[in-house]
């Protein structure tokens, strides 16, 4: 029987936020239309950051903070780096999302069209 | 010097004597054989001076005179060459390669004037005679390289002594004869391989344009070449030391390349190059293959 | 003063930039500068020629490329840099109406240096940074000529481009082994190189046929000789193509016999230099040199086809490996050069004339044309090997070596395209020279000094090597002396002495003399002949004026060989094979592109899933 | 003076702020900033470089220590990379400012130009995994705005889409090892028990995301899909930053991956790079033999070179770092981005890129045809320009070492290189012309670029040995 806690990491913070991932993979392979693609992306993202996210987790962890109060080393700290980091991998994806809407608002002033088979046809 | 200069002119006269009489004689053979009494044996002589000494002749330019010049003095130039029986004028030099080759120059030069003239049936027997010699000329080079070979040696006079110590080329490879007899009936231009001269059907072909002197210089060419390939043949194939041997060897050779052509019938110039290159090139290689396995 | 080839090629690239600029400023000028350039060139060859001389052009750093100039590469030196001259002089006015005569001009000179650098190498860096110079340098030149000049130009590259990688894959692969590039320490360690022997003897010898245009990787030259322009031609098919027989001379007969012959061993055997394989690769270039050459249509895809077969005869010399065959097939560069410059100079003053290469649409220019006549008539009466010109002394030599080792079917293929050139050297005489002048030709004239000079020289040159063989024969029987192999003997200026006989050139030139001023003589003392204009004619009775209105109707030139043609038509083209394989090439591509490049984003992503997948599943 | 490397990051990162900032108050000259910027960043990267030596120097940021906080690394290659590439940086911005500043908006771009001076300069220097995924993203960033400079949206959709895939793969890989060995500092990672205990699979994996992840800036297989139309699509100063700068920022983040991360002996991992690296050179060769758009063509070209230098140095590192393999591979990446860079500003002087309009404008642009056959008989390798080098050096160490698939491979494709960049300079200068093409006049300034990279093509192509013996004495980074 699987304990609660293999469950969480196996099932919830491993094989979770990949099939998020894998789901956005799919997406893209499949998808026509340009505004898809974008939220294809983005949910990819969104698997990679939970994936760093769960990497973090420690349990029964608490928070990773020295104060004046509290100068004792404490084993089960949670990892700090992996949720600063996913902080900048939050905000360029964010920034990626808004970058390639904005492309897909001037490609359909262009082309009057999201479809990628015909934007394929319109320019090469 | 002086000598060699008064053989040579004995030399070059001879063999016209011998080689236009004769072919007067196979006028009267041919005339014959078609049941009519034919020319007088001397006829040749007198067309031949008839028609140099004729006041009037028709030239068609500088390279038209100029290839006759050619066609003529090389030819000559080949004949000084050209062993008889065991003699020749220049033993060291009577290479058979640098005959066949210098004999070439003659027929450029012939060719060249022919097509100077600017008439277009000329040049259409002009190319079926070039056609003609790239036909016959393959098989008899397989058989030539052959004896060249046997005899260690491209000088005819060696080829002579090899067939004296060895007996006649003709016994010991007669394929390669009969082959060589071939090529030599397309070298001559006696039917069945007179494609490029067919009188009927390109008015004589390269000689359409000749009147005259050009004519009569043509003929005296003619004859001339006809003594070296005829030659070339017996020297090859018959070798022996003694002139009157080789002359009389060389009378039925020719006489018979003379009957065979006066019951045969024209061939087209692609049949020509077909045949020459599908039997006599096939027979001269087998020839090569029975000798040297005989050999080795 | 002190010539080096190093020297010489500093001269040249400086010299390429000024007569740049100069031809910009007038043509004349910048051609004359060449001209000259090239005749210092030839000039100082001439008196390199008894020297032993290495000379460095040193590059900073590890490589230097040196160079010499001693009796193994004097003949190729020599007969390079006459051609260079040859067709400099002929360019003096016959750049005239050419559109990039500077181009023109700069390339020209590069190539000159590339002859120098090639020919003169001494280690095989230089030899292969020369040729990879000569390539680009060339493919410029040939995309300047006629309309299909530029894919012909990029199938020249190509194939260049092959011969070039398998010589420097060649050149590291020795220089791996012997840690130098220099020909002498190869030369001196090719017995320790058994191993990759093989190999190196593949890639180069392969590289030499490639440039040399030997069957069956003879395809470029038809279409890069008939398009290049007419001047570069000359030198094209004159030396370029000799770096493919010289590179074949390296591998096949210097390297082996140096080697030997500092071993100690007295006399190198045919049986040590003899490379049967590569010999009937020549005999079968021959063969369909000869026999492409006769269906050719246009004066200079003819010639180029000539080139094949003669580029066979020189591999065939080389790789037979007797003396006597080394020295016809070594002599044969000398006399190819000389009839591919005649042939193709000849050529070029027609097309400067008439602006063809069509023969179908000339005829009769012997009228305007004299001395481009005698040109043409004095180089085919070379190609087709009749006495007493020089072609006769090389192919003669090779027939010797062939009976002599009783080789039946390579001295039957000799002599196949031996007769066999008298029908395609006859063609472009008939009907070029020959026959009618149409009217748009009536108001041509001789083409201009300078080139009828070059002209000249090529046609004298020519005889003078045929009447004297020894000037063309004794520096490379001096090469095979000094590679102890057993050579034929020559005596005085014409005498040469083989196995099997001997010949005399200068005699057969006499007597050939002899009968032609006899009958000559003969011919001016009998009645004097009318001359007619060029249509009086028998036409069996037909009236000329009124079957024919122009000279082109009453000209026999289409077809000139139908007959024969129709014997060989059968025969499958490699060419064809080559373009098949080609169009596959392409169209792979095309689906690379189109499946890989083209789609859109979802079949972008499936194929980075693909590849991913790929890259993790399978165990390498 | 200043030593610290950290300026060429820092400033074009501060300046381009500060410009976005003060963008209310002046309306112009931005591109008189970003060609100031390239100018000092081009003058900080020489002071490194005469101030480097062969060994490698890391520079601490923030006093951290070099273990655990983010530092750069350098020697006297990296910092000879960093002046090259902020050179041509330079010269493509002047090139924007005299050419193309009106093609869009002048203060977006320039910012696009200056960001991607930054991401470049951080990727090549930096010594830390995390500094290099977030430099990564940005020359994305950097590369996304220059895709869009002539409004090719749809291919720059192309290019943002196959970069986050990119990134996101990237991303993986280095939160993968971080958490297996708590680490991310390049020369600290392989020093660690924890690395070396790691099963083979998982580095093989590893290696495999991290090189895909790249393979969209460096322009490697599979992530490349883009190059072709955003070269074709945007104008010539951003495909010069594409084909000579954002490229080797890509490519010389994976030299760095392998080398420091990967560099003793995992003989699997080389295997599919080095396979990877010759597909692309197989597939880019071939597919750049059948373009029609010349700017299309060198993109593909770019790609091919691309696989070919990351296979050379995989394969160094394959065959216990051989440093022959490796410098031949640094000194193609060199001429090659030099002479791509004057290849694609000669075609932005004539101003078209389609083969119909190229025909035969050599004609009346004879001394630009002229500078840009330089160009591609470098690109070509042909001897007197210094492509005849590298291929030289590259063939010489595949021979010695025996590589003969590698070998073929590379000559084969070599051949068709040769045919397509000579067809271009072939109809540049020999075709007749067929279309009427309006052609500007080139202002002196072009002439200048051109007559440069030019002249270094040149004089590397007469004197191999100054930059190649350099480059042989560092030898591998991390080596």
């Amino acid at each position: 029987m699987l304990s609660w806690n293999e469950f969480l990491i196996d099932w919830v913070f491993v094989y979770g936020p990949l099939s998020i991932f894998f789901i956005g993979l799919y997406g893209l392979m499949t998808q026509k239309n340009l505004l898809k693609i974008v939220i294809s992306i983005d949910i990819m993202d969104l698997g990679v950051n939970l994936f760093i996210v769960s990497l973090g987790y420690v349990k029964n962890g608490v928070a990773p903070i020295y104060t004046s109060k509290n100068l004792i080393f404490i084993k089960n700290f949670v990892d700090p780096l992996p949720q600063a980091l996913v902080l900048t991998a939050i905000v360029i994806s964010v920034a990626v999302s808004a970058f390639v809407l904005s492309l897909t608002i001037k490609i359909y002033e262009k082309y009057k069209t999201v479809d990628i088979d015909k934007l394929n046809t319109l320019e090469d | 010097m002086v000598n060699m200069i008064i053989l040579a002119v004995v030399f070059v006269i001879g063999a016209f004597i011998f080689q236009v009489t004769l072919s007067g004689f196979s006028r009267k053979v041919v005339a014959r054989i078609q049941k009519r009494r034919g020319p007088t044996v001397f006829q040749n002589f007198y067309d031949i001076g008839k028609l140099l000494f004729k006041e009037s002749s028709i030239s068609h330019g500088f390279i038209f005179d100029f290839g006759i010049w050619m066609a003529l003095g090389s030819t000559i130039a080949t004949l000084l060459f050209m062993p008889v029986g065991g003699w020749a004028l220049m033993p060291k030099y009577a290479n058979i390669i640098v005959i066949i080759y210098l004999l070439a120059v003659g027929s450029l030069g012939m060719a060249m004037s022919a097509v100077g003239s600017g008439n277009p049936l000329a040049s259409i027997g002009v190319s079926r005679a070039l056609t003609q010699m790239f036909a016959y000329e393959l098989p008899f080079v397989v058989i030539a390289v052959l004896i060249i070979y046997l005899a260690k040696s491209s000088n005819i006079l060696k080829i002579i002594e090899y067939q004296t110590q060895n007996g006649w080329n003709l016994f010991s490879m007669p394929i390669g004869a009969l082959v060589a007899y071939i090529s030599l009936m397309g070298m001559l231009g006696k039917k069945p391989f007179d494609t490029p001269i067919a009188p009927a059907e390109i008015a004589s072909g390269p000689l359409v344009e000749y009147s005259g002197k050009y004519l009569g210089f043509l003929m005296i060419q003619h004859e001339f070449a006809t003594f070296i390939e005829v030659g070339l043949f017996v020297h090859l194939f018959m070798g022996s030391t003694s002139i009157i041997g080789f002359l009389i060897k060389y009378i039925i050779v020719y006489i018979s390349a003379v009957m065979i052509s006066s019951v045969m019938a024209r061939l087209k110039i692609d049949e020509v190059v077909k045949f020459y290159w599908r039997w006599p090139l096939g027979l001269a290689i087998l020839q090569a293959i029975i000798t040297l396995g005989v050999r080795f | 003063m002190a010539f080096t080839i190093g020297s010489l090629i500093y001269s040249g690239s400086i010299f390429s930039v000024i007569i740049y600029l100069l031809t910009r400023f007038s043509v004349k000028l910048g051609s004359i500068f060449t001209t000259v350039l090239f005749g210092l060139y030839v000039y100082a060859i001439y008196i390199l020629k008894d020297s032993v001389s290495i000379s460095f052009i040193h590059l900073p750093g590890a490589y230097n490329l040196t160079f010499k100039a001693d009796l193994f590469n004097w003949p190729f030196l020599m007969i390079g840099t006459i051609v260079l001259f040859v067709s400099a002089l002929f360019s003096i006015h016959g750049l005239k109406s050419f559109k990039s005569a500077a181009s023109f001009n700069f390339l020209s000179v590069l190539v000159g240096t590339s002859v120098l650098g090639v020919f003169g190498a001494n280690d095989l860096l230089t030899l292969f940074i020369f040729w990879e110079l000569m390539t680009w340098a060339s493919f410029f030149l040939v995309s300047m000529g006629k309309k299909e000049a530029r894919s012909a130009a990029l199938f020249f590259l190509f194939m260049s481009m092959i011969s070039a990688y398998l010589m420097i894959y060649g050149m590291f692969l020795v220089y791996n082994k012997v840690g130098s590039f220099s020909l002498d320490v190869i030369a001196n360690n090719w017995g320790d190189l058994s191993d990759i022997r093989g190999r190196l003897f593949v890639l180069f010898v392969l590289a030499g046929l490639i440039k040399g245009g030997v069957w069956p990787v003879h395809v470029w030259l038809r279409t890069t000789h008939g398009n290049a322009p007419n001047i570069f031609s000359s030198v094209l098919s004159g030396i370029l193509i000799k770096f493919g027989s010289f590179i074949v001379y390296l591998f096949v007969v210097f390297f082996p016999a140096f080697y030997l012959t500092t071993k100690g061993v007295s006399s190198v055997g045919a049986e040590k230099l003899s490379h049967p394989i590569l010999a009937y690769i020549g005999a079968i270039s021959i063969m369909i040199g000869t026999l492409s050459a006769i269906r050719q249509n246009d004066f200079k895809k003819l010639i180029a086809f000539s080139s094949v077969s003669h580029a066979g005869y020189i591999v065939l010399g080389i790789a037979f490996g007797t003396g006597s065959a080394i020295l016809g097939g070594l002599s044969h560069i000398w006399v190819h050069a000389l009839t591919a410059a005649g042939m193709f100079l000849s050529a070029a003053a027609v097309y400067y004339v008439t602006g063809t290469t069509n023969m179908d649409e000339m005829g009769g220019l012997v009228r305007k044309m004299p001395i481009t006549f005698t040109t043409y008539l004095v180089a085919i009466i070379s190609v087709a090997g009749i006495p007493p010109l020089a072609g006769f002394v090389s192919k003669w030599l090779i027939y010797q070596a062939l009976i002599a080792k009783g080789n039946y079917l390579l001295t039957f293929i000799a002599f196949f395209g031996s007769v066999g050139s008298f029908l395609y050297v006859f063609r472009p005489l008939a009907t070029v020279f020959l026959g009618q002048l149409p009217h748009k030709y009536d108001s041509v004239k001789e083409v201009p000094w300078s080139m009828q000079l070059s002209m000249l020289i090529v046609t004298i040159l020519t005889i003078v090597f045929g009447v004297f063989p020894s000037f063309m024969l004794k520096p490379i029987i001096r090469i095979e002396e000094a590679l102890s192999i057993p050579t034929v003997k020559i005596e005085g200026y014409s005498n040469i002495y083989t196995m099997l006989t001997q010949l005399d050139m200068f005699l057969v030139a006499i007597i050939f003399g002899i009968g032609f001023i006899f009958v000559t003589i003969l011919f001016f003392l009998l009645a004097k002949s009318t001359k007619v204009e060029q249509y009086e004619q028998y036409t069996a009775g037909e009236i000329v004026q009124e079957i024919s209105t122009t000279p082109e109707i009453y000209h026999y030139s289409k077809n000139y060989y139908r007959s024969f043609e129709r014997v060989i038509e059968w025969a499958p083209s490699l060419e064809e094979y080559y373009r098949i394989a080609a169009r596959h090439i392409s169209r792979f591509y095309d689906i690379l592109d189109g499946i890989i490049f083209k789609s859109g984003i979802p079949m972008y992503v499936w194929f980075i899933t693909i590849t991913i997948l790929v890259l993790l599943l399978i165990r390498w | 003076m200043v030593k610290n490397p950290v300026l060429l990051i820092a400033l074009p990162l501060i300046i381009g702020f500060f410009t976005a900032f003060i963008s209310p108050f002046i309306k112009k000259g931005y591109s008189i900033i970003a060609i100031f910027t390239a100018a000092i960043t081009t003058i900080l990267s020489s002071l490194l470089f005469s101030n480097s030596g062969t060994d490698l120097i890391t520079y601490p940021i923030g006093g951290w220590s070099t273990k655990y906080g983010i530092y750069l690394i350098s020697n006297i290659q990296i910092s000879g990379l960093l002046v090259l590439v902020n050179f041509i940086a330079f010269l493509a911005l002047i090139y924007y400012s005299i050419k193309e500043r009106d093609l869009g908006s002048e203060l977006g771009y320039s910012l696009g130009f200056i960001l991607s001076i930054a991401a470049v300069n951080g990727l090549i220097l930096t010594g830390d995994l995390f500094n290099m995924f977030v430099f990564i993203e940005l020359l994305s960033i950097g590369g996304y705005i220059l895709a869009t400079h002539k409004g090719g949206y749809y291919s720059a959709f192309k290019y943002v889409v196959l970069s986050s895939i990119g990134g996101l793969f990237f991303l993986i890989g280095v939160i993968s090892i971080y958490n297996v060995t708590g680490l991310l500092s390049l020369l600290y990672i392989p020093k660690t028990e924890s690395f070396h205990n790691l099963p083979a699979i998982f580095l093989i994996v590893l290696s495999v995301i991290w090189v895909i992840g790249l393979s969209g800036e460096s322009e490697l297989f599979p992530l490349n899909m883009w190059v072709g139309s955003v070269y074709k699509n945007t104008s010539t100063s951003a495909v010069v930053f594409f084909a000579s700068v954002l490229s080797v920022g890509g490519i010389y983040a994976i030299i760095k991956l392998l080398s420091l991360i990967f560099n003793n002996g995992y003989a699997a991992i080389y295997r599919y790079i080095y396979a990877l690296g010759l597909i692309t050179l197989f597939i880019g060769e071939a597919v750049a033999f059948k373009q029609k758009d010349a700017k299309k063509m060198l993109g593909y070209s770019s790609i091919a070179q691309a696989g070919l230098i990351i296979s050379l140095v995989a394969l160094s590192i394959k065959s216990s770092l051989n440093i022959d393999l490796y410098s031949s591979a640094i000194f193609q990446l060199i001429n090659n981005i030099i002479a791509k860079a004057l290849v694609l500003f000669g075609l932005g002087v004539i101003g078209y890129s389609g083969f119909n309009k190229l025909k035969g404008v050599g004609k009346e642009r004879r001394e630009v045809a002229l500078l840009l056959t330089i160009g591609t008989l470098s690109l070509a390798g042909m001897p007197g320009f210094a492509g005849f080098w590298s291929k030289f050096y590259i063939v010489k160490s595949l021979v010695s070492n025996g590589e003969i698939v590698f070998l073929v491979v590379f000559l084969f494709s070599a051949l068709f290189e040769v045919y397509y960049l000579l067809r271009l300079s072939q109809i540049i200068l020999f075709e007749p012309q067929e279309e009427e093409v309006s052609l500007e006049i080139p202002s002196i300034v072009e002439y200048v670029i051109l007559t440069m990279l030019a002249a270094v093509i040149l004089y590397i192509g007469f004197y191999p040995n100054v930059i190649y013996n350099l480059i042989c004495k560092v030898g591998l980074i991390g080596g």
